[in-house]
């Protein structure tokens, strides 16, 4: 289903929701999270996969957000994340934390239709002292009693919310290399994607382009963002916005300046284009 | 030659450590996202001619992965990642690290960004090299306030390995998987075990003469400021224009 | 490592290796398979991703496999795989039959490094009391003792063999949607694989081809094989040769027949080539 | 018109099973290798303009998957798989199959291809439709030598569904996983429930009048004859020039 513009895909998603993001290295849609930003989500519950940047951030700034699961929040260079540190700081938000793997294996899981999708490591860490949904069991395949290993529910995030390079006629999307977020579509109840642009044809026809293709049969909706993984890079189409990712911290240190951040790079951008 | 930049002796004090024939061989080494200084370690070990492919997660041209990020924790569980790169907020003498925040879970006192890999890679690679430049009793603590990734594991749980060593801008310790502790191999200039000790939040062993870090030789010196520089460049442009200047 | 030929490349497999093989529609190097054979390989173990077809079908007939593991033996259109079918018979081959995604998940625990994984159906099934290795546990996420789930051990074979399109100077290799033998090359502890061409560059690089590539890093050994798959189809390159198999299943119906088909498509050919 | 093909036959058949109001909706149907009759149902039921999502495995150009043949049995894992067809070198009154083979195992008798993904498409997907063109008491037995896959599963074995019907070369028989028994629901032309049973290995209930299998209806026939074999021709050339010839 082609839609007109990301904020008709955040009209998508209720309050509430699980939302899976790939963070800034991996293709977020950060049109869709400013568009659930314009549209006051709330109570959302995100997934970072496996971590979380720039998109989470301001979501959680902006009080969309009540609980993340992932395996780290960061700006990369830019530094912490502020909006995440002052929320969980003043325990407006609930932080499930994971490891890499562990998510990966958690949607794989879902992806499969396993029930749970075993994992090395992680013994031992305050991680797993903290998950009391992750299960340790004698692996079944060691001798009696031995080798304790850590077993992870699958997940199945209610959207996967992302930005690829292209959509094609019959709703396929591109994203090359980056297929992890086909692992995120194929455990989603629903997938919203973002593209660059649209062509015509069927991607699937083509040998060069189909095993970077995520099917229209996980696809829910998609519409046209252009530049709409920015700050993030896009493959080799756009690279990182450094500069705007640093502006935003300094500003995001305080509320007042997240604000009035908002403003200027949320609010003010829809009503521009609403008024053109 | 001028001054060697502490940078400079780290990076070449990691490939030694890359180097050690008594460690298992580093056939294959990851480098995660914001480690410059093991990034250039481990350029100079290739570029010194020594046999090793490198896959540097954040290199944004030639990304070695085409199942994403997963494909670095498959190929880890594999067994084809021989060494990785663990830092941390605060890293303790047993060799635990905290990469979750300081006070009560999740880090209701400071919050650092998160575990990332760390609780899976610190048990499923044969050596890692622990690195922190910042030597402070803040950061190398007693016992760490959290446990992203423990630094030894009870018989029966499955690991491949642990810390082989922490290096950090004052020192190079060794970990010892036996007993559960650091023992000082050698200080960088300027240091002595008194100083060190002052900085350390944690007990370690520190026997016999302990002798000073080497410098960088001439021949990696040489290398780090010609051709690892323009490896490292495009990945991390601010480190090479802090460490190396602007100029080619 | 380029080697010079299929031969070059079955020489690295000694007897009595695991070997992972696609089906006929999945990118097979009958290349190999007939070089094995020019090889006298003995005591093969066959492993079909997840069924198996026309290189398994010779490679039994001409002595070379002990065992064969997969879901399913045959020659699609062609019928029944006929030398598969005469040494089971004649009890000269160990048959191990499993179910198509058991062995898609069994090497995908490989691929992950974990010692299993879960997977439903497969209970009640003869599939399942024949195999000792595998386990029925408890799901232990449902309630005590309810809902049993089988376990399937991580199975790692020795050599992953199969063909793809294209090398690149780097030895990365190419084959685009048939992604499913990048997980065999992940779980293998070696991959041997013919290609049609090598060309200059590194696939890795080019945003088109990253997706459909499997890295070097997997890569043991490669050769240019031309046609290398042939009778199976190669993407859009060539088709499914459906003559040349009938032809043969024609021709291996008896031991005769076979003996004579061997001579004249194995052994000749490589007299032919080392002739000119 | 010419003569009503028995391929047509069922393939309309197949198709009004697809349609079966009571059935659980089928909106994604994967179809196997070597299925010409239900890969025409399938068309036939997308053609006749119902919102159907079809996979069809051995599709040469514009195979949907992307992840080799692993993705239809993730895809069912999903949940996302409504129907699927399955067949058997034996079938018996409970709906167990047998595609390994005869005697002992693993098909000491008569060895068939192997069970292929049916131990787990079986019991993941909502609806099967068996389809065994052949109906002799040789491929429907009263038990089968070895089970590939279970018809019915003890309560507490997770089961999403299983054979809603079978259908042969001589009738329509339902399936009724509460006593996993099948009764006849209709006769192809020439059929009794007497000769069906004759030709049948395994006991099955016919009450009251069994009725007619309805003929496919012009509008149907146009279709197969036309769209559905212009669809069918490049995965299925063999099949399409033996029921429809080989002109256009």
């Amino acid at each position: 289903m082609m839609l007109p513009s990301a904020d008709a895909l955040a009209a998508l998603v209720p309050d509430g929701a699980l939302v899976a993001l790939p963070p800034d290295n991996s293709l977020p849609s950060v049109a869709i999270a400013k568009a659930l930003i314009r549209r006051g989500a709330r109570d959302l519950r995100l997934l970072g996969v496996p971590v979380s940047g720039f998109a989470t951030d301001i979501l959680i700034g902006a009080g969309c957000v009540a609980e993340v699961e992932t395996s780290a929040v960061s700006l990369g260079e830019a530094g912490f994340a502020p909006r995440f540190s002052a929320a969980l700081r003043d325990g407006r938000i609930i932080v499930r934390d994971a490891t890499c793997p562990a998510i990966h294996s958690m949607l794989q899981a879902s992806e499969k239709g396993i029930p749970f999708m075993a994992l090395r490591g992680i013994i031992g860490s305050d991680i797993l002292a903290n998950r009391p949904d992750w299960k340790v069991i004698p692996n079944p395949f060691a001798e009696e009693g031995m080798d304790p290993i850590v077993l992870l529910p699958a997940k199945q995030p209610d959207f996967a919310v992302f930005h690829a390079a292209l959509a094609d006629s019959e709703g396929n999307v591109w994203l090359g290399r980056r297929r992890e977020c086909a692992t995120i579509a194929h455990a989603s109840k629903a997938a919203l994607v973002t593209v660059e642009r649209v062509v015509e044809g069927n991607f699937l026809d083509d040998e060069r382009m189909a095993s970077g293709v995520i099917s229209a049969t996980y696809i829910t909706a998609t519409a046209i963002a252009k530049r709409g993984a920015r700050p993030a890079a896009l493959l080799d189409e756009y690279g990182f916005d450094a500069a705007y990712v640093a502006d935003y911290a300094r500003a995001a240190k305080t509320e007042d300046g997240f604000r009035a951040w908002l403003d200027r790079e949320v609010f003010a951008t829809a009503q521009k284009v609403a008024a053109e | 030659m001028s001054d060697i930049a502490l940078e400079e002796r780290l990076a070449a004090t990691l490939a030694r450590l890359i180097l050690d024939p008594a460690a298992p061989p580093a056939r294959h080494i990851a480098v995660g996202a914001a480690s410059p200084i093991p990034a250039a370690a481990c350029w100079l070990v290739k570029l010194l001619g020594h046999p090793v492919k490198l896959s540097l997660l954040h290199k944004r041209s030639g990304n070695p992965f085409t199942e994403g990020t997963r494909e670095l924790f498959d190929l880890t569980g594999q067994g084809r990642i021989d060494l990785f790169f663990l830092g941390g907020g605060q890293i303790d003498g047993q060799a635990n690290l905290n990469l979750v925040g300081t006070g009560e879970w999740p880090g209701t006192g400071v919050r650092f960004p998160g575990s990332f890999g760390s609780a899976f890679m610190y048990f499923m690679t044969p050596r890692t090299i622990l690195f922190r430049e910042e030597h402070s009793p803040r950061v190398l603590v007693e016992k760490v306030d959290n446990i992203s990734a423990p630094g030894v594991s009870p018989p029966g749980v499955f690991r491949r390995g642990t810390a082989q060593a922490l290096v950090t801008g004052k020192c190079v310790f060794a970990f010892h998987p036996d007993r559960a502790r650091f023992s000082l191999s050698s200080l960088h200039p300027g240091e002595t075990v008194d100083s060190v000790r002052a900085a350390t939040g944690f007990d370690f062993d520190a026997e016999g003469e302990i002798g000073a870090t080497p410098d960088p030789t001439a021949a990696e010196l040489a290398l780090l400021r010609g051709q690892v520089r323009a490896e490292m460049v495009e990945t991390y442009p601010e480190f090479c224009g802090r460490v190396w200047g602007r100029a080619a």
